[in-house]
């Protein structure tokens, strides 16, 4: 990854590719899934790393969006999205057969400690789309893996079936309870934490979720990692829209992460982007 | 540090690693003839008209994937002050129609790092270097300017007197003539430099703060920063950036920059680099024709990383269509 | 004609053939309870704060296919100076990156037409008539307010100061403190009907202005007019409009003008008439949340001429989402 | 047709429709032909009236665009459309089954004088599109039309089918000679003039030849109706950006307009949008 950071560091280039889409369909309540042909990004890219996406241009909206790749095979990339506002309107709108242009592989993605046995990953919503991957390669690891995985409701749950294929066990948690078990996911991901006791937590969704499980780990004396979202523009380490506040000062969610070791981030400097 | 003169600007032709400015400089068709993108901007010859906009393109390392540096006309850093600046809190971007607003606040990691680690990498390539300089104070303008005045790997330096995304200092400096002239009349006494001074849009009358600046030595001036505007999230009843107000730039802001430049280039002598929401070499044509003699890309970096490229190419496509030889014929050719 | 007074804001309260503005002015909905959408500006009692904004609805006429005028919070009128106005040449207008570039040049068939014609035709409506007032020069504002002053049809006058598209007069008076509150003296003093100074957004502090407005009498102000721009076409080298600038309007001005409502809503006590980009209820909540009592729809409704009746609806949808009873309770809403 | 200048005259409202594209098919050099289900619109809709089409949401240019229908028939309307900029080029991207708005109709459109028996139509290159439904119209009233049909070149001619169905003669011009007698369609339009001795000549196209076809036609003693185009915000008369300098004042060219009394038009103030 190329970062102001590491101006004198080996650089390794991100890439500026035209693709096609291949597949776009709906998936859950408001996510879809896009598949698009993608070959020198698809080759490259690990797991939580994210592509930068020219959704559509002559629109209104000027800007790239940030995008983890779900899963990665071949020539082809997928992209779990969850239809927010104008930009990832228009992504559903994008039929096969329709060219964009990604800028990818970029950011520092998830890493496997050596040694490591046994994984706990912990997906609020579409925190599981840069976690599919993540299981995969766990898997090919032989890294045993629970994941704890969460949604508001039934109809939103996603990337249950990639989860289920490569991971060692699966628990769930639905706001309403529509599924698995009635309340957050941190429920069951404390228990996972506990009962599994594993050599490293992965954790992905909305920040105060990433925060309590960051806290849960950190009191459990397991590392954490946690996959951040900031609003950027570049998204490849130039303007400096997406600090971070670490203890090693600001850094930039883009290129620095968007994964960060927990510990090292000053969770109450942070801001998420405003949701509603 | 004391004034330098003469001016430092020709140091391309000095070092010997590097290919003089007219290898890459003029784009040869035999069809339609060769054009000459050269113009020459505050005494440094650029091999084309096309340069980074401040802050958006940091030092260009970013952006080496997609752009060699020797590519443009000139690269122009983000803006450095005296000491390391935090910056802004978060979030520090907006959407809006057609643009963005930032407010970064000039995050920069001060003038000593911008040296040894920022500079030093340019330094390895064949482009004119342009330092864009921050100050909360004249005194910190001034100190930062003669820091720089003592590296040799600098063409140009730009005077930020119109960032709207800071307190003290940045944009407050802009939009008075008085403390414009000043600025500008103590860095130029601290440098021999070509000094630009770059010009904030957020007033009544540009012209008559490019006349000032003019008036106490700068070479050029640059327009436009961007605008002083403002997003709102309804649902939660809060400004976007955490600041409340922050810059507007990107195709939004064009027409009241091409309007500026027109303005400013009839109104001073010194050459005028034009700015805002250029996204092709189209747009950057009609900059030039309003009077710049050079253009800046920002925005449109975040859009496309190549795009200062596209917009180069875009000025060898217009030029080939109308039969103009050399790119600085473009300069105020507008017509009634 | 003499000051009157008391002010001629109960006009719908006495004629009888009209029903009164509590009748559309609130919306039930048995699920989320009822949306009082009244609100209150320089004294006028408007059943919504959704009017027409200068210029771009003539004096709603051509609009009636689409919207009925009595649905919206007030009626502007196309600015109306003394004597007939042939405007600029063409063309008078370009369109810009979410936005659109106009230089009509105040084209109006003078006051006694107006009045004979587009008022007598207005007084047939229930709607509050804003009218809104041109001139070259502080006596031809004068003379045009009193002329006004004495019809009984017209609710409030609101006098454009900041018009870029004339060469004498217009945005001069906006810019400049001294000559706005010069104007707005000399037209308080012939009329008793509420007055609404018209701000120009192309000045470094546009809440000075406000304030001195402010201090002459104003009942209000609007913000903002369209920022002076400029488009050129770069393969005929020449500017798109006639007149070479021109005002912008539309979503690219949201910002800067959200911004500086947000800026002279907090200087001054009087209601702030908030426009610039709106084209949805959203837009409009977040110019009263930051400041905005009321707003205007411009540009909008040559985009989908029922503009204004979707941002009155939008308003209502977003009332009911987050439980407020009362839109003026959106006014200054925006939370740190 | 409204009009602030006919404020108190009775009002003919235009409608604000909801279309659904039919058909849009390319049919002759950078020149498309879209089919639109406008039932409304389609009912009312005068040969030389004008519709203001809103091509695109989300698209960074927000205006809409006014184009002539040029065939109307049952709940159809047909417009014929050259691509230039950024609006046409959106247009032709509209696919049957997608739908848009359109205001209409509007404008005042071709008259045909009490018993006129003869009548000349000189359309130069899209100023055909206007010129569909009048000659189909003359046909129905039994008024024997000629054509003068110009183009650049062969590849470029629009609506010679329409033209040979209904008219009783059709004289085409091109500019290269590709097709007709070679030079500008002003030659073919005076000789027509001259021989038919029409009763009415009725023109639309390039500004310059209207203007010279309208100084034929005063100097044959015929009346003459020219179409005018001109940059149009609101379409329905209330912006006044589409002012037309006339012997009787400034006239809208969307309402008083766009059809008018070539005598009538003060050719030297007027003004044509730029083109390139
Ligand atoms: C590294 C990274 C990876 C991401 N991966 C995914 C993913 O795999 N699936 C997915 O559904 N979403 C993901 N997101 C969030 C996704 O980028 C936003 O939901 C999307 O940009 C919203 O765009 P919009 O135009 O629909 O929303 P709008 O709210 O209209 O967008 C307005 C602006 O805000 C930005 N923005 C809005 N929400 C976010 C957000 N949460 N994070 C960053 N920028 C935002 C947009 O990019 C745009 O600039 C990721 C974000 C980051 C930073
Ligand atoms: C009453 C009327 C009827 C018309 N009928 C037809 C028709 O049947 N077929 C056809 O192909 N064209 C017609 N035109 C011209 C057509 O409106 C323009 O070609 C079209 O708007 C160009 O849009 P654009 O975005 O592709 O071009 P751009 O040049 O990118 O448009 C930029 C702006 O200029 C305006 N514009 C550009 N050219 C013209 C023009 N010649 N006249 C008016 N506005 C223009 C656009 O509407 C837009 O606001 C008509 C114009 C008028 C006024
Ligand atoms: C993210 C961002 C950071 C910027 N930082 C600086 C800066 O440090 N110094 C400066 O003079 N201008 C800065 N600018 C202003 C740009 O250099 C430019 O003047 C402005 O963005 C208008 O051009 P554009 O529309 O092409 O972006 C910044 C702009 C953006 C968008
Ligand atoms: C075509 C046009 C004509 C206008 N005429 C006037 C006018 O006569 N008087 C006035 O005060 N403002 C006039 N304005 C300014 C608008 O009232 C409004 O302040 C501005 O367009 C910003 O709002 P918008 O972005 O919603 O259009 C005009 C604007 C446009 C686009
Ligand atoms: S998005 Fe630009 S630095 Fe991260
Ligand atoms: S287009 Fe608005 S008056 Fe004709």
């Amino acid at each position: 990854m190329i970062c102001a950071g590491d101006i004198s560091a080996s650089i390794e280039h991100p890439l500026l590719e035209r693709v096609t889409v291949l597949a776009n369909d709906r998936v859950a309540t408001g996510v879809g899934l896009i598949a698009l042909h993608a070959p020198r990004v698809a080759a490259r890219i690990e797991p939580g790393q994210f592509v930068h996406l020219r959704i559509a241009r002559g629109s209104s909206f000027l800007l790239r969006r940030p995008f983890s790749v779900h899963l990665a095979g071949g020539e082809r990339i997928e992209i779990l999205y969850q239809v927010l506002g104008e930009g990832t309107r228009a992504l559903a709108a994008r039929a096969p057969g329709e060219e964009m242009d990604v800028i990818g592989p970029l950011g520092r993605g998830w890493t496997v400690p050596d040694g490591a046995a046994h994984a706990l990953l912990v997906a609020g919503g579409l925190g599981a789309a840069p976690m599919g991957m993540l299981v995969a390669r766990l898997a090919d690891l032989g890294v045993a893996a629970s994941v704890a995985l969460g949604a508001p409701t039934k109809e939103r749950l996603v990337a249950l079936d990639v989860f289920e294929a490569h991971a060692r066990r699966v628990v769930l948690a639905t706001d309403d309870g529509s599924a698995g078990e009635h309340g957050f996911v941190t429920a069951p991901a404390g228990r996972l934490l506990a009962e599994d006791r594993p050599d490293v937590v992965y954790a992905c969704g909305p920040e105060v979720m990433e925060r309590a499980v960051a806290r849960m780990a950190a009191d459990a004396g397991v590392p954490c990692q946690v996959s951040l979202e900031r609003l950027m523009a570049c998204g490849i380490g130039a303007c400096l829209s997406c600090v971070v506040a670490t203890r090693s000062g600001q850094k930039r969610a883009c290129c620095d992460g968007p994964v960060f070791d927990a510990k090292e981030v000053l969770w109450d400097a942070s801001e998420v982007p405003p949701r509603h | 540090m004391p004034p330098k003169s003469p001016r430092d600007t020709d140091r391309h032709h000095e070092q010997g690693s590097r290919t003089g400015p007219d290898v890459e400089s003029s784009v040869t068709d035999n069809q339609t003839g060769t054009v000459d993108l050269r113009v020459k901007v505050a005494g440094i010859e650029l091999r084309n008209p096309v340069m980074s906009a401040s802050g958006t393109f940091a030092s260009g390392f970013e952006y080496a994937a997609f752009v060699e540096p020797s590519r443009l006309g000139a690269l122009v850093t983000k803006g450095v002050s005296l000491e390391p600046w935090a910056g802004n809190a978060s979030p520090r971007i907006a959407e809006t129609a057609s643009g963005m607003l930032n407010s970064i606040g000039l995050q920069n990691p001060g003038v000593e790092v911008f040296i040894a680690r920022d500079l030093a990498w340019l330094s390895t390539w064949d482009v004119p270097v342009v330092v864009n300089v921050s100050g909360h104070s004249v005194e910190e303008y001034v100190a930062v300017v003669e820091r720089l005045d003592a590296e040799v790997g600098i063409d140009a330096l730009e005077v930020n007197i119109s960032c709207p995304n800071v307190d003290a200092g940045g944009m407050a400096f802009g939009t008075d003539c008085s403390s414009a002239a000043e600025v500008t009349r103590r860095v130029r006494a601290v440098t021999g430099k070509p000094l630009i001074v770059k010009l904030s849009p957020n007033v009544t009358d540009i012209a008559e703060i490019a006349r000032a600046v003019e008036a106490e030595g700068a070479d050029a001036v640059s327009l436009i920063n961007t605008l002083l505007g403002m997003a709102i999230d309804a649902h939660s009843f809060k400004p976007k950036l955490a600041r409340a107000v922050g810059g507007l730039s990107g195709p939004a802001i064009k027409p009241v920059a091409l309007r500026m430049v027109w303005q400013v280039s009839r109104a001073v002598g010194i050459p005028v680099i034009g700015m805002g929401g250029i996204m092709t070499g189209e747009d950057a044509v009609e900059f030039m024709l309003a009077g710049a003699s050079a253009v800046a890309v920002g925005t449109a970096n975040f859009v496309d990383p190549t795009a200062t490229l596209r917009v180069i190419d875009g000025i060898v496509a217009f030029c080939r269509e109308h039969g103009i030889a050399r790119a600085s014929e473009l300069t105020g050719a507008l017509r009634g």
